[in-house]
């Protein structure tokens, strides 16, 4: 029989205006098991809890209840107060009877009675508790970040900085991601390569870093602390170790007419290729779509120019086994399709871009050298056309847009329209907005100053069509502010397209068991406490897998992330919550059931043999919980028939005990 | 707002089944309306002219008749706002006041020419009458 | 009125034991009465030549006996297997309740099997002898010196009457023809009672289960209820209880225990057939079955070994617990 | 002699991260509900077993509503799947035995809505004490 101490608390009058506070003590102290009752104006008070450290002292308590806020509020502060006087924290419970009673109820009977009811259903469980412990588990002190954009980069930079090896998978065949595409950055305008293409050299020569370039995770399991993965490193047949990036095979490659996706398909690359000059690892890797020796073995050039002998037609994609102690998405983001937008004539005419294609078109690597010029004809453009927020804010076109802000379109409009007027003076620049978004540091004063000081024309409304006619663009659009609808002739629109996750996020989150918003964003573990961390115990979010980001944004929660991987990769161990699933073997089926509903894997079958009333023995197999990976939900608990697998902290009997206290 | 015209302006909301709070201020559907110039009142008027009860210019004006009803601006539209059944919600509440059929069988005779598809004339008729 | 013969059977039986593939064979045994067989282990030719029986009676499920005899012999039990049986066969399977390596399971075909009761309809009580003759049964009663023919069909089992599938899903042999799967119409029952007012259906449920007297045999003879310890015998369930004493717990003990078989019931009608107070208890399961179907697509338990089971399992777009209603208003 | 008013007993299993915090939210902003309403924590809404629904009948309750997560929002990412499925083909059960359908309820409330909460709940007590008291699936020995 469990010896029990019931603590009623006032809140001030938060509670005890409503509730008849000492009715209340009074009232418990007659239930099963209850030795001491009493009431207090603030139990949580450090007075407080050392008149209940004092209770369980004097009246040899074995079990304490707390009639007070919501324990989603000090439910920690009370099982710390009953660790301090010797008790096990689990042998607390508390009954809600503020939020959940005196806040919502107007009259002093309803309130006191309902409190009443809700301090015995604690009673009740209270005499079912069981001292619990929390399990312990290794910590793997190695991370993975999974893509290697600005994002993955500074994340793997700051990890490593504090001495843990760090392993960075990167889909395409150089770390660089986005930020390696751009021209310049807002609102400072230095040259994204300049700023980037350093930490990418740094990333390269850090001995705790390892690279896993045109790879992909293919497999994720285990759990905090202790994640197995399988790393996919596909065939390049160019062996890494030995190719210097030279580019002779490049110049030499006859497969000249490939599309150049980092060019955005605005030129051609040969089968052979180095994404660009800075690419980390610069080594060449050959597409085995284009490339007429993996095709069809009619070929072989670049293995004969190439004097390292780094080329190997017969690589094979290889799996690399790794364990993890800690694991950062930063998988980033695309720009979305913009064939369903009809009304800007995207896919008729090549003078209708993205953004991001006029990046790479004014890039002095990109396809033009930085000469801004059509991309149809090659003519010096007289007036460019900026439409912003394309396929963003859209509510009704979820098949075609997206229902959020992208956050970054209207400073990058800014900035191209800018740039554009500072070079070439003679170009008429229009944006036509919506709003215009400059919540940054310096970033208002940069849209200002490209209005005023570089004369770029900001129209408020929308383009509603975009017809080439000619070699002209038709624009028809409206100006809200002066109430005229205008039509413009123009040589080039640039469409800020709304911008979405990467199409790897989505399996990768199921791999990962890693939630994801509607549209395929990361969801945090709280979105404004713990921004940077996945619901996930030990996987960790940077960059714009978790929503529109910024660089300078981007870059600070890559740092915050990897703080958060950092300390936990600087315990050696990690303490679980010990309210988790646990079975009764000699009632355990072994039927598969709750396996089939664990969302986190933890649930694994070992046949065991059991001793028979008659002296024989049987090997049956049951279930066992993997205490570091279960979290505690109880699917398991309802899956299971025979009621072998119960939850701990809120067992059967215990739930019971509550319904039955309450139903009485 | 008098009273009356926010009874007017609940109907005129509740017939359409637009909602007027959607809206963003973008444009797009001004920017797309092919009847724009012919217009004193441009569909994104008649979205925040009907959200703040100004109607009474609305009902005036020639605007109403202006509209050719070819949904551009329903199509276009980012919010799913649908101008154009506003539109035509507010001509609806024009033409049922009493004498206010904006085409009367006694104007139809002058329209008559050859030019003129007489299917055109019939439902301009349906169109514009009570 | 079975096309196969039990001498087909007992030969069958006899040949596996004697070449060693099997050691022991579960069959059918006379009990009392001609019309009440039990299910029996063999070890032995002259045990199998004197007591297997075959005939309209054989209703047993054998699978469930699966799971308690082969944790225990070394070798082989050979196992005849009704189209029916199948389904509970795969459906253990799937559970991983019995070690097939164990296993020597033998495909008969059904032809469906009579119902006591409604034979007792027909003739009366005190039958002393019933004997199968072509599509007929003879049965004689203490009463009368004449035995009464009795038409096979006329007496069929409700189960039967209902038959899902005469295709096996499982054997390592096949005996006779195969069959084909049915589209039987056995939910209609159960939509009858979904037309009712709630009134009606209460007042229905409550005159059936008031019946229950707890034996238990339900749960005993299901192949769904293999459960080391049933909730309902364990004191730490919060649920114990070995008696109805009221009508509530005649409730709580049949709903739960429809609902623990929701989804693993393959509806092979046994819990029907040994109720001694004539409950149809397979309304139950069959609610859940139909409701499943419905709901989240066509299921049939045991079908296949390994096929995961509507209850642990999901998609994002299932239907709301408050729209079941709407659907069924709906359709209505 | 005054006639007792009469006041449905509501069991409502709330999942820990979000209805549970939602009613706390409720409270937070003193938004009223009935004190019929008696809230058990419960982690995920897949920790609610029938046999708890089915108990709380037994002992006198007149509604029982299960709370949980938003599908797609559960902290444990899919147990509200499952209580979705569960409780759908339960309380088709239950209605099937002749059980008044408006006694059980899923609802998903999440922690940002205490307003839902408070309405949920007071719609809820209307419906059920509409029906009147529970004697469908009562044990006249729990009675008060």
């Amino acid at each position: 029989m469990q010896r029990i101490g019931v603590f009623v608390c006032w809140c001030g009058s938060n509670i005890a205006a409503t509730v008849d506070v000492q009715a209340v003590a009074q009232a418990l102290k007659n239930e099963p098991g209850v030795v001491f009752s009493t009431d207090y104006q603030y139990m949580c008070s450090q007075a407080g809890q050392d008149m209940i450290k004092e209770a369980v002292a004097e009246h040899n308590l074995t079990g304490i209840v707390v009639c007070s806020c919501s324990p989603r509020m000090h439910e920690a502060t009370f099982r710390k107060t009953a660790a301090a006087a010797g008790l096990n924290p689990y042998m607390v419970e508390i009954a809600n009877i503020r939020e959940q009673c005196s806040w919502v109820h107007k009259d002093i009977p309803t309130g006191t009675e309902k409190a009443i009811i809700l301090g015995k259903a604690a009673v009740a469980k209270v005499n079912l508790n069981t001292p619990l412990t929390p399990g312990e588990s290794p910590v793997t002190k190695r991370a993975l970040v999974i893509g290697g954009g600005i994002a993955g980069i500074q994340t793997a930079l700051d990890i490593a900085d504090a001495g843990f090896p760090v392993d960075i998978v990167e889909t395409k065949p150089t770390i660089g991601g986005k930020m390696a595409q751009l021209d310049k950055t807002f609102p400072t305008l230095d040259c994204a390569a300049c700023i980037l293409t350093p930490k990418m050299v740094d990333v390269a020569q850090n001995d705790k870093i390892r690279i896993f370039s045109y790879s992909e995770v293919e497999e994720v399991s285990g759990f905090v602390g202790n994640f197995d993965v399988k790393i996919k490193k596909r065939a390049r047949y160019v062996k890494e170790d030995l190719c210097t990036g030279c580019g002779a095979c490049v110049e030499k490659c006859p497969m000249k007419k490939v599309p150049n996706e980092f060019n955005l398909g605005m030129d051609n690359r040969p089968a052979i290729y180095i994404p660009f000059a800075q690419a980390v690892p610069k080594v060449a890797t050959i597409d085995p779509n284009a490339c007429n020796m993996l095709k069809n073995g009619k070929c072989g050039l670049c293995a004969r120019v190439c004097t390292a002998g780094a080329i190997d037609y017969t690589q094979k994609d290889e799996i690399i086994e790794e364990k993890y102690g800690a694991i950062v998405v930063a998988t980033g983001f695309n720009p979305i399709s913009m064939d369903k937008f009809d009304e800007f004539a995207y896919s008729q005419s090549k003078d209708v871009i993205t953004s991001l294609e006029f990046e790479r078109l004014t890039n002095a690597a990109g396809p033009t050298a930085g000469k801004l010029v059509r991309p149809s004809d090659g003519e010096h453009p007289h007036t460019i056309v900026f439409v912003q927020c394309v396929g963003s804010r859209c509510e009704n076109c979820a098949e075609k847009g997206k229902e959020y802000c992208s956050k970054i379109c209207c400073m990058y409009t800014a900035k191209h329209a800018m740039l554009v007027r500072d070079k070439y003076p003679d170009i008429e620049t229009y944006v036509f907005y919506i709003d215009v978004r400059t919540p940054g540091k310096n970033f208002d004063e940069f849209y200002r100053r490209a209005v005023e000081e570089y004369g770029v024309k900001y129209v408020k409304g929308m383009v509603g069509k975009v017809s080439p006619e000619g070699k002209k663009l038709k624009v028809q659009a409206s100006d809200l502010l002066n109430n005229k609808q205008l039509n413009i002739d123009a040589d080039l629109v640039v469409l800020a397209a709304a911008i979405e996750p990467d199409k790897s996020a989505r399996p990768l989150a199921t791999m990962l068991t890693a939630s994801m918003d509607t549209n395929d964003f990361f969801t945090e573990a709280h979105p404004k406490l713990r921004p940077v961390e996945s619901p996930t115990a030990g996987v960790f979010l940077s960059g714009a897998c978790q929503g529109p980001k910024d660089i300078p944004e981007t870059v600070s929660q890559a740092g915050a992330a990897a703080s958060k991987v950092i300390g936990l990769l600087a315990k050696d161990k990690l303490t679980g919550n010990p309210c988790i699933a646990s079975s009764d073997e000699n009632m355990c089926n072994g039927c598969s059931s709750c396996e089939r509903v664990c969302p986190y894997g933890a649930i694994t079958y070992v046949d065991k043999e059991f001793r028979m009333p008659d002296r024989t023995t049987k090997v049956r197999r049951v279930a066992q919980v993997n205490p570091a990976v279960c979290q505690g939900c109880g699917a398991c608990t309802v899956a299971c028939p025979s009621g072998a697998m119960d939850l701990r902290g809120f067992a059967s009997n215990q739930i019971i005990a509550e319904v039955d206290a309450i139903c009485k | 707002m008098n009273n009356k015209m926010q009874n007017l302006r609940d109907e005129i909301i509740l017939r359409s089944g637009v909602n007027p709070s959607k809206c963003m201020a973008c444009g797009k559907c001004s920017a797309t309306c092919p009847a724009y110039n012919e217009m004193e009142y441009h569909p994104h008027q008649f979205v925040s002219m009907v959200k703040s009860g100004d109607i009474e210019p609305l009902l005036a004006s020639d605007s109403l008749y202006k509209c050719l009803t070819c949904f551009a601006c329903v199509d276009r539209c980012p919010r799913g706002v649908e101008p154009a059944k506003l539109v035509e919600a507010v001509r609806l509440a024009a033409i049922r006041q009493q004498g206010a059929n904006h085409l009367k069988p006694d104007m139809v005779p002058d329209m008559l020419d050859d030019d003129m598809p007489q299917q055109a004339i019939v439902s301009a008729f349906r169109k514009y009458t009570k | 009125m079975q096309k196969i013969t039990l001498e087909s059977l007992v030969e069958k039986a006899v040949s596996l034991l004697e070449n060693g593939t099997v050691t022991s064979v579960l069959g059918w045994k006379k009990g009392e009465f001609d019309y009440d067989i039990t299910p029996a282990v063999f070890e032995s030719a002259d045990e199998l030549k004197k007591d297997f029986v075959w005939n309209d009676f054989c209703g047993a499920n054998f699978s469930k006996y699966l799971v308690s005899k082969t944790c225990k012999s070394e070798g082989k039990i050979l196992v005849f297997l009704k189209p029916c049986d199948t389904y509970s066969f795969n459906q253990l399977l799937t559970e991983h309740r019995f070690d097939r390596e164990k296993v020597y399971a033998v495909g008969i075909p059904c032809e469906g099997m009579a119902d006591i009761n409604k034979v007792k309809e027909v003739v009366g009580d005190g039958i002393s002898k019933i004997e199968s003759n072509g599509d007929d049964l003879v049965v004689t009663t203490i009463y009368e010196d004449a035995p009464v023919k009795v038409t096979c069909k006329d007496v069929l089992a409700e189960r039967c009457v209902n038959c899902k599938s005469k295709r096996h899903v499982a054997y390592d042999e096949l005996l006779g023809e195969e069959g084909e799967v049915i589209a039987s119409e056995r939910f209609d029952e159960v939509e009858r009672l979904e037309k009712m007012t709630p009134e009606e259906r209460f007042a229905f449920w409550q005159n059936e289960l008031s019946k229950c007297i707890r034996c238990n045999a339900c749960r005993d003879v299901c192949p769904a209820c293999t459960c080391e310890k049933c909730v309902f015998d364990n004191p730490n369930s919060g649920v114990e209880n070995k008696a109805a004493s009221n009508s509530f717990e005649e409730k709580m003990f049949h709903i739960i225990r429809a609902f623990h078989v929701a989804g693993r019931c393959t509806d092979c009608g046994e819990c029907s057939r040994v109720c001694p107070q004539n409950i149809p208890l397979h309304l139950l399961n069959r609610k859940f079955i139909k409701d499943i179907n419905e709901f989240y697509g066509e299921y049939q338990a045991g079908a296949e070994v390994g096929l995961r089971a509507p209850l642990v399992d999901y998609t994002l777009e299932d239907l709301e617990p408050g729209e079941v209603f709407d659907r069924r208003d709906n359709n209505a | 002699m005054q006639i007792k008013e009469y006041k449905p007993l509501i069991v409502a299993f709330c999942c820990n991260w979000c209805s549970y915090a939602g009613a706390d939210l409720a409270g937070n902003n003193r938004l009223n509900y009935p004190a019929e309403v008696k809230i058990i924590r419960v982690p995920c809404s897949c920790r609610v077993n029938p046999m708890f629904i089915l108990r709380a009948f037994q002992r006198g309750a007149d509604g029982v509503i299960i709370c949980g997560c938003h599908p797609g929002d559960c902290h444990y990412t899919s147990g509200n799947y499952y209580t979705r499925r569960r409780m759908a083909l339960l309380f088709s059960m239950l209605d099937f035995l002749g059980i008044e359908r408006e006694r059980t309820r899923v609802e998903w409330v999440s922690a940002a809505e205490g307003a839902k909460f408070a309405t949920t709940m007071n719609d809820f007590v209307e419906k059920v004490a509409s029906l009147g008291e529970n004697k469908r699936l009562e044990d006249l020995r729990c009675k008060r």
